[in-house]
């Protein structure tokens, strides 16, 4: 947290200096204040931070990847006249534990394709999704588990 | 004169307290107030026969032209004198008389201030002063009518009594407003002096009203079934209200309108017939009766009867008698009243038939009662006598003629039955072994007895002091008036022999008449006083009616009457007289706002055709969303978040609220619906119409750039809606937080605090 | 029984919705927004918070009964109307203060923006009061 | 001249105080009292002024006229305020005698004092919008009041008198929007200027009566007044009181106020229909009053008829007749308030209403009948008590206009007014207790906290009767100024019209 | 340039927009109909929200468009599982093509059947 | 180019409102109560996008805080509806 | 435009006073809430259209520009839907409880305090 901050701090200084706070300029120094924390490591030390933020970049870009797919494919199911989606509820098991992993992979399971949240069983074990596409219930468990939670998670964690 | 009005009010309204510091014996004393006002009027008597008048008046509502005057002349005078000597008398007498009562107080307090307001009627000169004290006299009266209140009886009496006394009251203000209208002034003294009143347009209508007040004041024909009923009052009471006053407010206005009215063509139709009629009926009911106290009312109302009859012929004469007929009865009337209150107090006994032989137990009752019943036979030399004897000449008309002498005979019966009857004769057995009363009830009847004697042999003294200045003011000029006992042997004389020849014989076979007295009896059950009860309960059947039809409870039906005067007024109006304007360019419409108009119009559809709340209430948050984004579209950002805003704490809200409602039934027929549909969509009609008139009229320019001009220049501020919120219109702003702070309250209050009974609320 | 993700979710909007709350009662004399819309809107989010946890730790959250808020919104209003008396002018007229910070615009703090929070409380206390206790009702 | 926001401020920061201070009974007590005295007060001095300098106007926010809000005060807005203020106090008083303990913990006293603000607030704006958000208030604040304790008859009655009544605000809240739409303005002196110089074809009339039927609904006259005897019995005394007073008053003032200065009546239209709505409005309320057989529900009714006494003086238009208007609204305040106040004492005694339930009080307790009579036979119109000279001032404007169905019916309900004052008198002080030791126990002190602002009253309406001639002196002028509202013009804009 | 990625970002933003209201429109149960509203109506406003950032380009208006984004990735998913799971608890009815379901009847505590009219009867 | 923006806007606007008529039919035809909920949420969206572009074509950018408003609180009342008809009566 | 919006207004009005005169509640409060609509509609419309063009004053202007949307009525519409919101809470609530007192929702039945 205390790296974010610096960064931020950092890319505050860059447009304080070129005069300019819009938004390419924030988003310059933000990139340089990276840079400039990446090359400072060696002096502050071991820290998640210089994992976290490419992986943090990967997984929005993932993510948005996703959920462009998913729109796309929902939008075409949409404008076919026939129905090609065999619909059914799926419960997939939940590794994530908190309040917030739970809550982060719920909503993404939802923006992401043929998946939607329903609700999370009392026991927090358990997630029941709505999925178009459920003829084979295992394979969309492999698929969340393998892709989305297990990036998240190790995002969170 | 004020200050005498003012003393009675004073000991009247403090006549209660007295009462606490001075017991029983306070209307002993408190009688000495009206002796006092007597012995001023009497020291007037000398200025007044010289022809003087007393004038007191101070300003009143100086912008409506009203002063408070008041003013004596003989008339005046003479209804003083009597007011203040009776009610001397009646209040010492009443003291004795409810010895026993505890209300006696307010007793005494109401007569004092009914005497007072009844000094009041005769000796205003202002109109409205005098139907101030007019009214007055019907509320005390109301008062000592029902002094027995908690019978049924008194309280309907009393309040018949005030009914149609307040009727004719009514019909009086309008008559003297007109009167004072017709004349430019609202003085007596000036509508009596006022040219050629007679001939203006509203004269006839003012006197039409004026006699109607008059007569049922005076319980004439057909508004006189409310006195005898008012006995129900204890009897000082009805000794002073049928003798001297209350009743004979209506012969005193007659009498003071004299001047200016006896000339014209009702008048002289209308005052005499009725009084002749309300002669014969209240002799022939008084036919009948042997409750003393009836028998003396329905006298009453016949002499009233004869008194206005006197007054409507208009001669000189007829004048003269009704004055000394005025005097003579009640002198005679108050003191055989009160007889009649001894011989109940004493005895127990209320009914003639019954009574006998009490002059041993009571001899000085039975000589005030033998005097005043002698008097009031016509007998010389008593002024009775005087009294019959000038009627008779006036009463040229063989008619009228007729209606005297049996009004004369009927009087000559009820006397020999109230005033002889009961003294003479057999000793009977009563309810109560009779004492003689104490002095304070047995000096009145005596007086007025003993008066009624000596005014008869004084004649030629009372003639120009008493009779003439009051018949001068009748008359409107100057009389003189002779009286004498002997006139020689003319036709009056011999119609009194007449009167008391037929009278004897009519008491005589009284016993063999009893037989018919039941017929008389139903007769009455038939008379006016059966529309009275019938118009009563024909009103308030009629009010019940009314107020089930529009006070019907429907909530529905209450909103159609709305939407049913909105469209029959505004509605109306604006159909009639508002041109309909052209349908000018106006501002282009673009596909969105078609959609978003059309999403309100359907949304409202929806919200009228849903079958579930929860489909209604979804139309109504498509709606609210879809008009703010209108708002969007017109430039009111503002306005569009607040709509947002308030939508969906809306919706929260009635998320909330449904939990505990049932669902929707559809509960008023197709046919009804069809019906509200109606002025719905004319009261729709009417709201879009009128937009688009108000939006084409701009019929001066906007103030609406000032606030564009001064926003930020001045208010510092470039929101200018936010800054007409916060600053220009803050005021507004003020009152809405005070109107969402309050509805909070309400919302709180309305939901914790439970009715006792159901668990009592928790603080807030 | 509430919703796991809903809370989750509710915790990080409500301090947004506070924050825009508080931005459309500031920005509110210049751009769209002021103390109805900003009192609304926190009070939106803190209707938010009683569906998603319970009214009792809504009320917490508000600390001061309704009432109270409101009660202090509009008497704060009433009295912005008081120094324009004071300074012998009329009720509710507008007195400014101007405060110059380096490197800024000078900062304009008046009576009215006084009124406009006064409104934002009163909005805010009212609707929440509607609000919790339409919620606290049994059946 | 901010004297003019002080009856409006004043109860507004009270209010506030109380709320803060919601605990304690005895603080909103003394503020109530304090504040409804401080407000007498104030209200008196308004007058005075007035009286000595004319119409005064107060630029709210120091914005020039017709841009900002105006208040402005004028005798009749003046003597409005004076009346609400003097009822006020009583109410008050009152109210602490009665100890509606669960009700002053809901938020009773502030809402006392937010209804006098809305209330004081109507009686003094001159801007038309400001004048519906005045409405508003009254009308919200008396909402709760009347729905305050929850108990059945009060949550029927509250249901036609919010529905009723918003219905009313939404006609005049679409009229106020048409009229600034069509002319501009919202300034009342602004737009008396400006409508009877604007050639609209009836426009403007079409909108005045959509004012009509706003402000009918809210002064309940026919055929608009159902909301009222539905309601106006069942809350507590006080409450019942304080409405029976002031609220109808508000309307009626609002239509004196319109229909004089705004849309003069015409002879056309306006006015005859006024002739006809103040006729069927006495004569249906007073039947309506016949018919009831409870206490308070004879009074509402009545309340109702003698609406239409005040309507009819705005339809005769004749400066004596808007004078008998004025100084009927001064007498009829006070009384009405008094006869409910009245009406409380016998319903807190004996916990009914019920006229054939009741009885003996002349006996058991003269000194309360006695001060029954006086507001009694004052409604009734007896000299020389207050009604009698407002009742002559309409009948010698109606005479002399020869407006004489409208005075025959004028007279003719003053008959059946007396009629229905008599019945209760009869039947609660005049018969025989029906049930003889059904009376609560009162302490002595509580009694006397209940009947001293009775007490107050009566000697109000007295004093009002014997000082007929300066008090009909100053409705005259107050009529004056409505027949010409120069000087109130020139005191709101600055410049003679 | 910047005109065309802004056209290009409306135009793909609306239709996505109305083929959400399509797949409202034709979708055969709720859940499904779910997916289009959420998704796709998401993917809409991201595209018109960018629209506006790049059109504007200015810092405040940029910053309000991502705020107007963040808004719609945290509340739309949380919005669809709140709707989702009251309707699989208030019974709403399933389309017969479902395939599965691993879901075990919902829990009686309210003891409703599914109410294809929208009202709920009263308790 | 900015009127060709403004027209672009406006015709888009116009899908939009063909969107909106098609969210509109299904509020009202239901069939049930969560389908004119997620109907009404979908609604909400397009108005926010309706504003958006509405800003572009009239190069008002104030209107943006209306979105932002209208975003946050559709969520509110999407919610409160949702759990009226989880609870389905007297909680 | 005028023409449209008339026409809509009188819509609102319509649907407003048919459902008032409904005797459910809950259909004569979503009367209310549709004539609060008409009536802030109604206002909007006297006042004019100006399109697009909001009563705020440009950053870098001391005055509005010439054509802006009119300011007053939008105030007092604003009023108008804060007061409006106040009644029908109020109103919706005080249903509440009537139907919980009196256990009908038909607000013909609610006649006990009228006769
Ligand atoms: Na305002
Ligand atoms: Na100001």
């Amino acid at each position: 947290m205390k790296m974010l901050f610096s960064n931020v701090l950092l890319a505050l200084i860059w447009s304080a200096m070129t005069g300019a706070f819009t938004l390419p300029n924030l988003a310059a120094g933000f990139v340089f204040g990276y840079v400039a924390l990446l090359i400072l490591k060696p002096l502050l030390g071991e820290s998640a931070y210089y994992s976290k933020f490419p992986r943090t970049i990967s997984f929005l870009a993932y993510f948005l990847k996703e959920v462009v797919v998913s729109s796309l494919r929902v939008a075409w199911d949409v404008i076919t006249p026939t129905h090609y989606n065999r619909p059914g509820i799926v419960a997939i098991p939940l590794e994530a534990r908190t309040d917030l992993e739970v809550t982060l992979v719920a909503n993404l399971i939802s923006l992401t394709p043929g998946t939607l949240s329903l609700d999370v069983a009392p026991d927090r074990r358990t997630l029941y999704i709505h999925a178009m596409f459920a003829e084979n219930p295992d394979a969309i468990r492999r698929e969340i588990k393998e892709g989305l939670e297990r990036r998240l998670l190790e995002l969170l964690r | 004169m004020m200050t005498v009005l003012t003393m009675l009010a004073l000991a009247g309204f403090f006549a209660p307290r007295l009462y606490r510091a001075w017991g029983a014996r306070t209307a002993g004393r408190l009688a000495l107030a009206p002796a006092l006002a007597f012995a001023y009027f009497a020291s007037r008597l000398s200025a007044i026969r010289g022809g003087e008048t007393i004038r007191a008046s101070f300003e009143w509502i100086p912008v409506l032209g009203f002063e408070f005057s008041l003013q004596m002349d003989g008339l005046g005078l003479l209804f003083a004198l009597l007011i203040a000597g009776i009610g001397a008398f009646v209040v010492w007498y009443a003291g004795a008389y409810l010895k026993e009562d505890p209300a006696a107080p307010r007793f005494i307090a109401a007569l004092l201030l009914f005497m007072t307001s009844m000094l009041g009627v005769v000796l205003a000169d202002n109109v409205i002063a005098l139907f101030v004290f007019w009214e007055l006299t019907s509320f005390t009266s109301y008062l000592l009518i029902g002094h027995h209140h908690e019978e049924e009886k008194s309280r309907k009496a009393a309040l018949q009594a005030l009914l149609v006394t307040g009727l004719g009251g009514l019909f009086l203000l309008a008559g003297l407003l007109l009167l004072g209208q017709a004349a430019g002034s609202y003085n007596l003294s000036g509508i009596l002096a006022a040219d050629s009143l007679s001939s203006h347009p509203l004269f006839n209508p003012a006197l039409a009203l004026l006699l109607v007040g008059a007569f049922t004041k005076s319980a004439q024909f057909p508004f006189h079934f409310w006195l005898p009923n008012a006995m129900a009052a204890p009897t000082p009471a009805s000794a002073y209200l049928h003798s001297s006053t209350m009743v004979k407010a209506g012969v005193y206005l007659l009498a003071r309108l004299h001047p200016a009215c006896a000339d014209s063509a009702i008048w002289q139709a209308v005052v005499p017939a009725i009084g002749a009629a309300t002669l014969v009926i209240g002799a022939t009911m008084a036919y009948g009766q042997t409750i003393l106290k009836r028998l003396l009312a329905y006298t009453t109302v016949a002499a009233l009867g004869g008194m206005t009859m006197l007054l409507g012929l208009g001669q000189t004469l007829a004048i003269k008698a009704a004055v000394v007929f005025l005097l003579a009865h009640a002198l005679y009337k108050a003191a055989l009243f009160l007889v009649a209150g001894i011989i109940d107090h004493e005895t127990g006994e209320k009914d003639v038939l019954k009574l006998g032989g009490l002059r041993r137990a009571l001899p000085f009752t039975a000589l005030g009662a033998g005097l005043a019943a002698l008097s009031m036979m016509g007998l010389p030399p008593f002024f009775g006598f005087l009294a019959k004897e000038t009627l008779y000449s006036a009463a040229q008309q063989p008619t009228l003629l007729a209606a005297s002498v049996i009004g004369g005979v009927f009087f000559l019966v009820v006397a020999c039955l109230t005033g002889l009857k009961p003294f003479f004769g057999a000793e009977r057995d009563t309810p109560r072994h009779p004492h003689e009363a104490p002095i304070a009830m047995w000096i009145g009847p005596l007086a007025m007895g003993l008066l009624s004697l000596s005014f008869g042999v004084f004649a030629p003294w009372v003639g120009p002091t008493l009779i003439a200045p009051a018949a001068s003011a009748i008359a409107g000029e100057p009389l003189t008036a002779k009286l004498a006992l002997w006139h020689g042997w003319n036709r009056e004389l011999q119609w009194s022999l007449a009167t008391l020849a037929l009278g004897l014989v009519a008491f005589a076979s009284l016993r063999a008449l009893r037989p018919i007295m039941p017929a008389f009896a139903r007769l009455r059950a038939w008379g006016p006083e059966r529309g009275y009860e019938a118009a009563l309960n024909g009103l308030v059947a009629a009010a019940g009616a009314q107020t089930r039809l529009l006070q019907n409870g429907s909530l529905r039906y209450y909103l159609l009457a709305t939407l049913l005067f909105v469209l029959a007024t505004g509605g109306w109006f604006f159909w009639r007289l508002v041109e309909w304007p052209a349908p000018g360019a106006g501002t282009p419409v673009r596909l969105i706002d078609a959609v978003i108009l059309s999403l309100i119009l359907l949304s409202t559809v929806g919200a009228i055709f849903s079958r579930s709340r929860m489909a209604a209430f979804a139309s109504l948050g498509v709606a609210g969303y879809a008009i703010a984004i209108f708002f969007v579209l017109y430039g009111a950002p503002d306005l569009a978040m607040t709509q947002l805003v308030i939508e969906t704490l809306t919706v929260i809200l009635l998320v909330l609220a449904f939990y505990h409602l049932p669902p929707l039934h559809p509960r008023t027929p197709v046919r009804g619906r069809v019906f509200d549909l109606v002025p719905s969509v004319l009261v729709g009609s009417l709201m879009a119409a009128l937009t688009l008139a108000a939006n084409r009229a701009n019929l001066a320019p906007s103030i609406s750039s000032y606030f564009s001009a001064n926003s930020w220049t001045n208010a510092y501020g470039k929101n200018i809606v936010n800054v007409i919120l916060v600053d220009f219109r803050a005021l507004d702003t003020l009152g809405e937080i005070s109107v969402l702070l309050i509805a909070g309250l309400g919302a709180i209050a309305l939901l914790k605090l439970r009715a006792p009974g159901k668990g009592g609320g928790g603080a807030p | 029984m509430s919703s796991l993700i809903l809370r989750t979710a509710t915790r990080y909007l409500v301090p947004l919705l506070l924050l825009f709350s508080i931005y459309l009662l500031l920005a509110g004399h210049n751009y769209p927004g002021g103390g109805f819309v900003g009192g609304l809107a926190a009070a939106a989010g803190l209707a938010l918070y009683a569906l998603a946890f319970d009214v009792r730790s809504a009320r917490t959250m508000l600390r001061l009964t309704p009432t109270g808020v409101s009660a202090l919104g509009l008497m704060l209003a009433a009295l912005s109307g008081l120094p324009g008396i004071l300074r012998g002018s009329s009720f509710l007229t507008g007195k400014w203060m101007v405060a110059y910070l380096p490197g800024f615009d000078p900062i304009k703090i008046g009576t009215p923006v006084l009124f406009d929070l006064g409104v934002y409380l009163v909005v805010l206390g009212v609707t929440m009061s509607i609000i919790f206790a339409l919620a606290e009702e049994e059946s | 001249m901010n004297l003019l926001a002080a009856p409006i401020v004043i109860p507004l920061l009270l209010a506030t105080l109380a709320l803060l201070g919601m605990r304690s009974h005895r603080w909103q007590q003394a503020l109530a009292v304090g504040g409804a005295a401080l407000l007498v007060l104030v209200s008196f001095r308004l007058l005075f002024r007035v009286r000595e300098e004319g119409a005064l106007a107060l630029q709210v926010g120091n914005w020039p006229a017709p841009f900002g809000i105006t208040l402005a005060a004028d005798l009749l807005g003046a003597i409005m305020v004076v009346l609400s203020s003097v009822t006020g106090l009583a109410i008050a008083l009152y109210s602490v005698g009665a100890r509606e303990t669960a009700r002053e913990r809901f938020g009773y006293y502030p809402l006392v004092l937010l209804l006098l603000m809305g209330v004081n607030g109507a009686f003094l704006t001159g801007d038309v919008f400001n004048l519906y958000v005045c409405f508003e208030v009254m009308l919200m604040a008396s909402f709760v009041l009347l729905a305050l304790g929850g108990e059945k008859p009060q949550i029927e009655g509250g249901v036609k008198y919010v529905a009723l009544n918003f219905f009313s605000s939404a006609l005049f809240l679409a009229a106020a929007g048409l009229l600034y739409g069509a002319v501009g303005t919202l300034n009342m002196a602004d737009l008396a200027v400006k409508i009877p110089a604007a050639e609209d074809g009836g426009l403007l009339t079409a909108i005045g009566l959509l004012f009509l039927a706003a402000f009918g609904i809210k002064a309940a006259i026919f055929p608009l007044f159902f909301w009222l005897p539905a309601s106006y019995h069942t809350p507590p005394p006080a409450v019942s009181a304080l409405f029976a007073g002031l609220l109808t008053k508000v309307g009626v003032y609002a239509l004196i106020r319109f229909f004089t200065m705004l849309f003069p009546l015409e002879a056309s239209f306006t006015q005859p229909l006024m002739m006809w709505l103040a006729a069927l409005t006495m004569i249906t309320g007073v039947l309506g009053a016949a018919a009831q057989h409870e206490f308070r529900r004879v009074l509402s009714f009545h309340i109702v008829s003698q609406i239409g006494y005040m309507i009819m003086g705005l339809a005769l238009f004749t400066p004596l007749a808007l004078a008998g208007s004025i100084f009927y609204i001064m007498h009829h305040i006070i009384v009405k308030t008094n006869l409910f106040l009245v009406s409380g004492v016998v319903h807190y005694l004996r916990g009914t209403g019920e006229l054939k339930e009741l009885g003996g009080f002349y006996r058991a307790r003269p000194w309360l009948a006695i001060l029954f009579l006086v507001p009694a036979m004052s409604l009734a119109g007896l000299p020389p008590l207050s009604g009698f000279f407002a009742k002559l001032a309409l009948v010698v404007a109606g005479l002399r206009e020869a407006a004489w169905a409208l005075v025959a019916s004028a007279l003719a309900v003053s008959l059946l007014t007396l009629y229905s004052m008599t019945k209760i008198w009869g039947e609660v002080f005049w018969k025989a207790d029906p049930t003889p030791n059904a009376e609560a126990a009162m302490e002595p002190a509580r009694y006397r906290m209940l009947v001293w602002p009775i007490v107050l009253l009566a000697a109000v309406t007295v004093a009002i009767g014997f000082s007929a001639g300066p008090m009909f002196a100053l409705a005259v002028d107050a009529a004056g100024q409505l027949a010409n509202p120069s000087a109130y013009i020139r005191a709101v804009l600055g410049t003679a019209p | 340039m910047k005109d065309a990625v802004t056209m290009f970002l409306m135009v793909s933003g609306s239709v996505f927009m109305l083929l959400a209201a399509v797949g409202v429109l034709r979708m055969p149960d709720l859940y499904t109909r779910m997916h289009a509203a959420t998704k796709v109506g998401t993917i809409g406003v991201i595209g018109v929200m960018l629209a506006v950032a790049v059109h504007f380009a200015e810092l405040g208006i940029v910053t309000r468009s991502i705020l107007i984004i963040l808004f719609f990735l945290i509340t739309a998913p949380v919005a669809a599982h709140m709707i989702g799971r009251s309707a699989y608890f208030s019974r709403t009815p399933m389309w017969k093509g479902t395939v599965v379901n691993e879901w075990p009847t919902p829990p009686s505590e309210q003891g409703q059947g599914p109410d294809p009219d929208g009202e709920v009867p009263k308790v | 180019m900015n009127e060709t923006i403004s027209s672009v806007a406006q015709a888009m606007m116009g899908v939009l409102c063909v969107a909106m008529l098609i969210a509109l039919y299904r509020v009202v035809k239901g069939p049930s109560l969560p389908d004119r909920v997620i109907s009404i949420d979908l609604l909400t969206t397009l108005a926010v996008g309706v504003i958006a572009l509405y800003s572009i074509e009239t190069g008002q950018k104030i209107f943006l805080s209306a979105g932002i408003a209208l975003a946050l609180l559709a969520f509110l009342g999407t919610v409160a509806l949702a759990l009226y008809i989880r609870r389905g009566g007297p909680p | 435009m005028e023409l449209l919006m008339a026409i809509v207004i009188g819509f609102l009005y319509a649907a407003g006073v048919f459902l008032m005169q409904r005797r459910n509640m809950v259909k004569f409060l979503v009367g209310l809430a549709l004539l609060s609509h008409g009536a802030n509609l109604l206002i909007f419309t006297a006042g004019g259209f100006t399109r697009g063009s909001p009563p705020i004053i440009p950053e870098d202007a001391d005055v509005a520009p010439i054509l802006h949307a009119d300011p007053l009525p939008q105030a007092l519409i604003l009023t108008a839907i804060v007061i409006s919101f106040a009644v029908l809470a109020f109103a919706l609530i005080l249903f509440l409880r009537a139907y919980q007192t009196t256990g009908t929702d038909d607000l013909h039945d609610l006649r006990s305090t009228d006769t």
